[in-house]
């Protein structure tokens, strides 16, 4: 009889991962044991403490300096250098979400009732502070997030994608207001979900059968050997293709987004619109340089256009939404573009490698936090039944509320990449590394990639206009007579805001603070 | 390493926290100490000015520190003499703007008490100004090309809440078209900035060794392309010019000012310095298409000047004329026109500084830019006819004045130009001074509308001038008729940088030195 | 042959990507993305088989779990979405779009 | 025939030549005060104005007379000033017989004219300013003849041009007073574009552009350059000299207090086109060379149509402006005879100062008695209302016509005598010219002076006070007597020739030539016919239709009609046509840009159904799209 051998877990590397899963568990535990008035009072505490937690741990490992050279838990998860700081910034993103989602009246408090029913309101005057499951379910969707883009081999990721997924669909269905928007965000994100993650695995099923392997190096490797191509094997890779560009939200992968982002309650839209994709564009990463690293001829052109598509297609979209976070979802599609202009630029020599890594932990790490921002300052313009959704609100809240506007406007700057704020060196890092690598690679590769570069200029050109519209509303209209109140902001919220403009700011009069330290983590590269 | 230009760049930017700081309701105050950070930032530059040296280095007052190593950014700031002009004439401006602007933010009243313009934030009215100063200095002083862009880029966000804020009744259409048209030629630059870094493989953006560090000549050409796209954009150049109309109409006297004294000044000065001396075959490649639309705007924006009906419109394409001139002379490839085209950047911005703020002074008087609006203006307020007279006669470039020695070098240095491609350069310069008779015709068309003949009815009861306004004309005036008689303390600092300009686009120098009688 | 299995994973993929493009009821669609899935573990398995190693099998087992999860938190919204418009149509959840 | 000019020579000496800048500065510095401390200089600007134009006078004479105490080779000297385009341009003055012949009639009758108008604008609330701009006119026109270089001499040729625009414009409330000084800029402007390109000429070809080191460079250089520079430089000379066809704006002019008229529009300004020919006569009109030859056909043609422009004129300054036309018309003939003519084109210039400048005066003086009034027609008899007027004015008028040894005979008739030895038809023209200036200046003091009192009742003519009579009987004293001295033993020329050149001898003046004695029978019948038909006839206080010749001149030659419909009209047009194509062509493309990506994201957007199956659809052909594009990919 063969005996089974125990793996081996290390889990001083994992630690950050089981702290947060562990905060989960602990929590879904308060929320089944714990007594109704005491649970919000639990869960803050218990919420913030794991990701700070997981934050020290993850500092902790970066401090030692050993940065494992190969994947933990029997080849499943890789703890590299990107994965860490990928995780830094995704504990960073969802602590400030997590503040935000303390803010009272986010959420719904009973998720099951019928809106405008007698539950409703009977719910409404039991719970303080709505609906507390919240808290695990964030939790878990950290957890998933960490999960995705270290994952080493496909199988961990789906798991990964579907545990970060899975919480996040309940999560949009929760708003307090404009509950059938919310509803409908939950299915339409839900379903499509579900229809993605099950192309996702259709092409980890088809890669397995042309590998005989789901990790990550294993498919490398194999790629290595075959000289002629399979098409199961091409199959098998758009596949996974659409599962992680439904993730990043890259066009023609792009329709749940804005539906989404503007159902969904706010902070969720956040953490969505900041975690998500950095998680995701972390996965993709991974999945192209260890995974898919011996055919980048082959998905480099097809990259190519997703990544023109998707600016061109946010960009202009966006020119014509008349609500704001519609817009700002709109604003992340085309991002995500920019985005991937980086991730074209993931090839050749180990050095390139490392160049055009450093530009994308970059530009997730600050477009991220200023994400977070402008979700926040959305959060308080409010009117009486909501927050302003309508552009036409936000006529005139420079006079109003010339400070909360100015930060906007700023955090909007900074989306256009005007220089001086963090978003321009983000574009700039990227921009660059594409440049450079399109040289490093040749003549012809060279030309595309400039192609590629020019078009990403002429939509941001595009972008800029929806930018500087909503500045031109906020500060050269008049406000309407009846215009929306600015909501007194708690302390979360005004913290929230207080660190994103700072980080944008700051890192946009001193970006090597930033650029340092994705400097150090993508140097290490991906473990291969 | 010289503290000099980092101290005149903080110097603003401090007065604008400050004023920014301010509490609520001390608008006087906030005025005040904008003047006083402003004139503190002119005698520093003044002192700084003094020390100087033509024939010293190229870039002086140089300072280098490390910025952004991850990026191969510093920030280097130097001074050539073409800078040195350029910055001693914004620091000279930005005082007088705040002079001219006032009373701007307080919200324009006609005199039967309608109200044009709603009383605005004055404290943020003028931290803009001082932040855009910075900018100013911050963007002739880089030496770091990537520096360069970067304040190039940011210049733009106070411009456009100034033109946005604080500008007449189209003033968000016209912020949003100067900021999108702008970025938009900025952001090619970019793309041409990063090229240029990644060609040169030298993992520096500092000036000096980049220059000829591009030697293919195919790659030289899509450089400039993008170097000068935005250049031209800026500048503007007929046919990427229509904003400016629109831009300078709209903004309160004092922003279109430094808007078309200053920031459009980058445009022609980033073409001397940049286009031609990174990419000296390029540039010389583009001559003839350059100076071909250089002419075009010469005279395209001199007739359609004539056709306007708005005077800051009609000053507006004045500019674009004028600055046709400029860049005429930057790509005319001699010394005496590229140096006249230097001296031209100075005295427009003077001119069409005290151009665009008497025709200002007017028209907050009777709250409506149009010529139709005025007449016989110098029968109730002979001083502020006198002033506008001046401005526009230099805007006509009338001998005496400064802006004439600089035309004159321009068209002179152009005419006679051996660069190649000389018998077309013949040509233009034959061309452009047929816009000395245009000028002629918009300038005095205008002063014939507005100052002279029967007082209109409104008018009546406009006041002269008072001291406040008179010190914001009198000492542009005075500049524009010293510079006009002496302009050699200007062409001593500048000449010795054309040359190295020159040099490095491989043009000889020695038009001056072997037909000059002076030397 | 395997072969077979494999053909079948795809017919049953593709009813199931082809029964959510076209179906209306929301626990139809959702019955179909689970459809989807298991032709994923058929082809999982059948490629377990083929290759010679047990980790696409191991998978199968990892995807009915998630499978499991998705029912539970599917199902949950869809009924919550029926509870209040009465309704389990995806065609009727049009609210969102523009 | 070989001209010898005297070198330029760098002035050594600490004499008044040295400070001979002093000139310019006086009035300038007096235009300064008068402008810059405004009204608190009302009560004694008038005085400061004068005293400055006297002062510059009064160096004026003393460098005249320090420079004929030089020998004749050294009457060239020049001042050097300060650098002023490094390289390029040195600023500094050239002291030499023919810009101080110039400075002394500037200063001199400039100052005359100065006194005179302390009278006639006293009621003026402007007087002050009036003065600034005199002054100003007075620096700017010395700069003019004293520069050493085509730079300073164009900074001096604007800013007389600039105070002929302030001063036109003086009354500049009345329209038509603004509208002639726009136009006299504006026309000007365009012989400034000839002038200009002229300089560049200059300096491409020759590498300076002083006059001292013109005259090495410019020997051997090509006939074709140089012909091109004298063209271009004789279109400035006409924009400034009002010559044909840049003429239209000189009987505009008029619309200035006529002080202006007399000092700017007939004494000086205007003779600086034919300062710009006779300086560069050396250098760029040689004898016989086609720019000399096109400046004497234009002077012969502009002469001629001054003439019967001035025939028609009731108006007394336009007249009188006609014949100002006329007689420069003269000058240049003169000027582009060569060094023979120069000095009889420079005397005339002289003479024609002094007697054009009184008849001018003269004029203000009667429009001062007839309440401004200055149609002729209603003038009338007036000689016994304004006896030294009248006197001063028949001695102007005497002058003019060339009646024998009066200056303008000597003058003019030097130039038609040249004229006819060197050019026959021109010259024969200018016979012509001066028959019919016998009669529409006849015309004039008959029409004025003679015949029934035509004037309305509450016209109460008066002689003018002294402060504007002496500077009459002075001018009229050089109208007497200048032109002998001047021309008689050839004292000018002697004098000028170092600056001009010409032969050693000079010419010796024949009383008794062909031409002269045609001239004098021509003029008899010009005088005659106007005797006849306005001094003995009842003239109509209202004029009369005339015939298509009389309309012809009374319209000025149609010129405005010809300016207007060639260049006026299509300028409209075109500027319409630009404004229309920059807002709606190159905006409209730009703005059409904007609207078209802003309605293709409009259009776009509704892609967005809401349906949830759509989007997976969408998801869908995007999975097809991916393992096509790959599968296309992995097949190249």
């Amino acid at each position: 009889m063969n005996s089974i051998p125990a793996p081996t877990i290390e889990y001083g590397t994992l630690a950050p991962l089981l702290v947060v899963f562990g905060a989960a568990i602990i929590g879904v535990l308060v929320e089944a044991f714990a007594p109704r008035y005491l649970r919000k009072a639990i869960h803050v505490p218990l919420t913030l403490l794991s990701l700070i937690g997981a934050f020290a741990l993850v500092l902790v490992q970066v401090l030692r300096g050993d940065v494992p050279t190969s994947a933990v838990a029997m080849g499943a998860v890789a703890v590299d250098g990107p994965a860490l700081f990928i995780w830094g910034v995704i504990l960073i993103l969802s602590f400030v979400c997590v503040l935000l989602i303390n803010d009272e009246g986010h959420f719904v408090a009973s998720a099951a009732a019928v809106p405008g029913s007698a539950d409703e309101e009977e719910a409404e005057a039991a719970g303080a502070g709505g609906h507390t499951e919240v808290y695990p379910l964030v939790l878990f969707a950290v957890g998933g997030m960490l999960l995705f883009p270290a994952a080493h081999d496909l199988l961990t990721m789906f798991v990964g994608l579907e545990v970060m997924s899975l919480p996040l669909y309940l999560l949009c269905g929760l708003a307090r207001r404009r509950r059938l928007l919310s509803q409908e965000a939950s299915m339409k994100y839900f379903l499509l979900g579900a229809f993605s993650s099950a192309f996702f695995l259709y092409g980890t099923a088809m890669v397995y059968g042309f590998a005989g392997t789901v990790s990550l190096p294993g498919i490398n490797a194999a790629l290595a050997k075959s000289t002629a191509l399979d098409p199961i094997l091409m199959l098998g890779l758009a596949l996974l293709g659409v599962g992680l560009m439904f993730k990043v939200g890259a066009a023609p992968f792009q329709a749940w987004k804005p539906d989404v982002y503007q159902g969904a309650p706010t902070p969720i839209t956040a953490l969505m619109a900041s975690g998500t994709l950095v998680a995701a564009v972390g996965a993709v990463l991974r999945v192209l340089w260890v995974g898919l690293g011996n055919l980048d001829w082959n998905w480099r052109p097809v990259i190519w256009g997703v990544a023109a598509l998707t600016m061109i297609v946010g960009s202009i979209l966006a020119i014509t939404q008349t609500d704001i976070k519609r817009m700002l979802a709109y604003s992340s599609i085309a991002h995500a573009g920019f985005l991937l202009v980086g991730v074209m630029a993931t090839f050749g020599t180990a050095a390139q490698n490392a160049v055009s890594l450093k530009a994308i932990l970059f530009y997730l790490a600050v477009y991220g936090i200023t994400t977070v921002g402008v979700f926040a300052v959305v959060t308080l313009v409010r009117d009486p039944g909501g927050e302003a959704w309508h552009l036409s609100r936000w006529a005139g809240l420079g006079k109003r509320s010339p400070v909360l506007a100015g930060t906007f406007a700023f955090f909007l700057l900074a989306f256009a990449g005007i220089p001086l704020t963090s978003g321009f060196f983000g574009k700039y890092a990227i921009f660059a590394a594409a440049l450079d690598s399109g040289t490093q690679a040749g003549d012809s590769m060279g030309g595309w990639m400039a192609g590629l570069v020019v078009l990403g200029v002429v939509a941001s050109a595009i972008a800029a206009f929806f930018y500087v519209r909503v500045i031109v509303l906020m500060f050269f209209s008049e406000p309407a007579a009846d215009g929306p109140a600015i909501a007194v902001p708690s302390m979360g919220t005004v913290a929230v805001i207080a660190v994103s403009l700072l980080v944008t700011v700051g890192v946009g009069l001193y970006p090597e603070s930033v650029l340092g330290i994705a400097n150090d983590a993508a140097r290490s590269l991906f473990i291969r | 390493m010289s503290p000099w230009l980092p101290i005149l760049m903080a110097v603003p930017v401090v007065g604008a926290i400050v004023v920014a700081l301010l509490p609520k309701g001390s608008d006087k105050l906030a005025k005040q100490l904008t003047l006083l950070f402003s004139l503190l930032t002119l005698v520093l530059t003044g002192v700084m000015a003094a020390g100087y040296k033509p024939t010293g280095p190229r870039f002086q007052f140089a300072a280098e520190y490390d910025w952004i190593p991850s990026f191969g950014v510093k920030f280097g700031v130097g001074v050539d003499g073409v800078a040195l002009v350029l910055i001693a004439l914004s620091v000279v401006l930005v005082p007088i703007v705040v002079l001219a602007s006032w009373n701007d933010a307080d919200g324009v009243k006609t005199a039967d008490g309608t109200i044009v313009a709603p009383k605005r934030s004055v404290k943020t009215y003028f931290s803009l100004l001082l932040v855009l100063e910075t900018m100013m200095i911050g963007v002739f002083a880089a030496t770091d090309v990537f520096l360069f862009y970067v304040f190039f880029e940011a210049m733009l966000i106070p411009m456009y809440f100034m033109i946005g804020s604080y500008g007449g009744a189209q003033r968000s259409y016209a912020a949003v078209k100067f900021l999108l048209y702008s970025l938009f030629g900025g952001l090619l630059m970019l793309v041409a900035v990063i090229g240029l870094y990644v060609l040169a493989g030298s993992k520096t953006f500092m000036f000096p060794e980049l220059v000829g560090a591009i030697q293919d000549p195919a790659m030289q050409k899509w450089l400039f392309g993008g170097f000068f796209i935005a250049f031209a954009i800026k500048a503007p150049l007929w046919p990427v010019h229509t904003w400016l109309p629109d831009a300078a109409a709209q903004a309160p006297a004092g922003a279109a000012v430094l808007l078309v004294g200053v920031l459009d000044k980058v445009g022609t000065f980033g073409m001397l310095r940049f286009c031609l001396e990174l990419f000296p075959d390029a540039a010389k490649a583009f001559t003839m298409p350059i100076v071909v639309l250089a002419v075009i705007s010469i005279i395209y924006g001199a007739i359609v000047a004539i056709g306007q009906t708005d005077m800051k419109r009609l000053i507006a394409y004045t500019s674009i004329s004028h600055f046709g001139f400029i860049v005429l002379g930057v790509f005319a490839m001699s010394d005496v026109a590229q140096s006249g085209a230097a001296l031209y950047m100075v005295n427009h911005g003077f001119a069409t500084g005290a151009l665009f703020l008497a025709a200002g002074f007017l028209i907050a008087r009777r709250g409506s830019p149009y010529i139709k609006d005025y007449g016989g203006v110098q029968k109730v307020a002979p001083l502020l006819a006198g002033f506008f007279l001046i401005a526009g006669l230099a805007g006509l470039s009338l001998p005496g004045l400064s802006s004439f020695v600089s035309e004159f070098m321009v068209m002179i240095g152009t005419y006679s130009s051996e660069a190649h491609g000389s018998g077309a350069l013949t040509v233009a310069a034959g061309i452009s001074a047929l816009a000395v008779i245009l000028a002629a015709v918009y300038i005095l068309w205008m002063v014939q509308r507005t100052l002279n003949g029967p007082t209109a009815e409104p008018v009546k009861a406009f006041k002269d001038l008072n001291a406040r306004e008179v010190w914001v004309l009198a000492p542009l005036v005075a500049l524009i008729i010293g510079f006009g008689f002496f302009p050699k303390p200007l062409l001593d600092v500048i000449n010795p940088s054309v040359q190295a300009t020159l040099t490095n686009v491989h043009v000889p120098t020695s038009t001056i030195a072997e037909k000059g009688t002076g030397q | 042959m395997t072969t077979h299995y494999l053909v079948l994973s795809a017919l049953l993929f593709g009813i199931g990507a082809v029964g959510v493009l076209i179906r209306r009821n929301a626990i139809v669609v959702f019955m179909c993305v689970e459809l989807m899935l298991n032709a994923c573990n058929l082809a999982f398995v059948t490629f377990s088989r083929q290759v010679g190693n047990l980790e696409g099998q191991i998978i199968a087992f990892f995807v009915m779990v998630v499978a499991a999860a998705e029912v539970v938190v599917g199902l949950a919204i869809i009924v919550t979405i029926f509870r209040t418009r009465r309704s389990a149509s995806v065609d009727d959840a049009n609210l969102l779009k523009y | 025939m070989e001209s010898e000019i005297a070198q330029i020579a760098q002035y050594a000496g600490d004499g008044v030549i040295g400070l001979s800048w002093l000139m310019i500065a006086f009035p300038l510095v007096g235009a300064f005060i008068l402008l810059v401390f405004g009204r608190f200089t009302n009560r004694w600007g008038h005085l400061l104005g004068v005293a400055m134009s006297l002062a510059s006078f009064v160096v004026a004479v003393l460098a005249f007379m320090e420079l004929i105490g030089f020998g004749e080779d050294q009457r060239r000297q020049a001042v050097h000033l300060y650098e002023f385009i490094p390289g390029m341009v040195d600023m500094g003055l050239l002291v030499d017989p023919l810009s101080i012949s110039f400075a002394l009639l500037i200063t001199g009758v400039g100052s005359l004219i100065h006194i005179y108008s302390i009278g006639y604008m006293s009621h003026d609330e402007h007087r002050r300013r009036f003065f600034a701009y005199l002054n100003l006119f007075v620096a700017a026109m010395l700069l003019l003849v004293l520069a050493d270089n085509y730079v300073g001499l164009f900074i001096g040729w604007e800013g007389v041009g600039l105070a002929s625009y302030l001063l036109i414009g003086f009354w500049q409330f009345k329209p038509s007073a603004a509208v002639a000084a726009k136009k006299a800029f504006v026309v000007n402007r365009v012989g400034d574009f000839g002038l200009l390109v002229g300089m560049f000429v200059i300096w491409t070809s020759f590498g300076t552009l002083a006059f001292k080191d013109l005259g090495a460079k410019v020997s051997g250089a090509e006939n074709g350059v140089t012909l091109a520079i004298g063209l271009l430089l004789l279109l400035g000379a006409c924009g400034k000299s009002a010559q044909l066809p840049l003429q239209s704006w000189l009987l505009d002019a008029m619309e200035g207090p006529t002080p202006v008229s007399a000092l700017i529009h007939a004494a000086t300004m205007v003779t600086a086109g034919v300062y710009l020919v006779v300086r560069s006569g050396a250098f760029f009109f040689p004898e016989g060379s086609g720019a000399a030859l096109a400046a004497a056909i234009v002077g012969a043609v502009t002469l001629l149509a001054g003439a019967i422009i001035g025939c028609a004129k009731d108006d007394i300054k336009k007249g009188l402006a006609g014949s100002t036309m006329s007689q420069i018309g003269y000058m240049m003939l003169g000027a582009g005879l060569g060094p023979a003519g120069y000095a009889f084109a420079i005397g005339h210039l002289i003479t024609h100062g002094f007697f054009k400048a009184d008849l001018f005066l003269g004029a203000g003086s009667i429009m001062h008695g007839m309440n401004d009034e200055v149609d002729m027609r209603k003038y009338g008899g007036l000689r016994k209302y304004m006896p030294v007027t009248f006197a001063t004015f028949f001695i102007g008028y005497l002058a003019i016509i060339g009646f024998p040894l009066l200056s303008g005979y000597f003058t003019k008739d030097g130039i038609i005598e040249t004229a006819v030895h060197h050019q026959p038809v021109l010259g024969w023209l200018a016979v012509l010219g001066a028959g019919i200036t016998g009669f529409y200046m006849s015309r004039m003091v008959f029409m004025t002076f003679f015949g029934q009192k035509r004037w309305a009742d509450d016209a109460h003519p008066h002689e003018s006070p002294s402060v504007m009579t002496v500077p009459l009987m002075i001018l009229s004293l050089g109208a007497l007597g200048l032109g002998a001295y001047l021309v008689l033993g050839g004292t000018l020329y002697t004098f000028l020739r170092p600056a001009v050149g010409g032969e050693a001898t000079p010419p010796v003046f024949d009383f008794a030539s062909t031409p002269g004695l045609v001239t004098l029978v021509l003029v008899a019948i010009g005088a005659a016919i106007a005797w006849v038909k306005y001094g003995r006839a009842e003239v109509p206080a209202v004029q009369p239709r005339g015939s298509f010749v009389t309309t012809f001149a009374r319209r000025d030659l149609y010129g405005d009609a010809l300016n207007e419909s060639l260049f006026m009209r299509p300028g409209q047009w075109l500027t319409r046509i630009a404004v229309f194509f920059d807002n709606r062509g190159i905006d409209g493309l730009v703005n059409g840009l904007a609207a078209g990506i802003g309605g293709t994201s409009g259009r776009l957007r509704r892609v967005q159904t809401g349906f949830a199956r759509t989007y997976a659809l969408s998801i869908f052909i995007g999975a097809a799209l991916l393992t096509g594009a790959l599968l296309l990919v992995g097949n190249i």
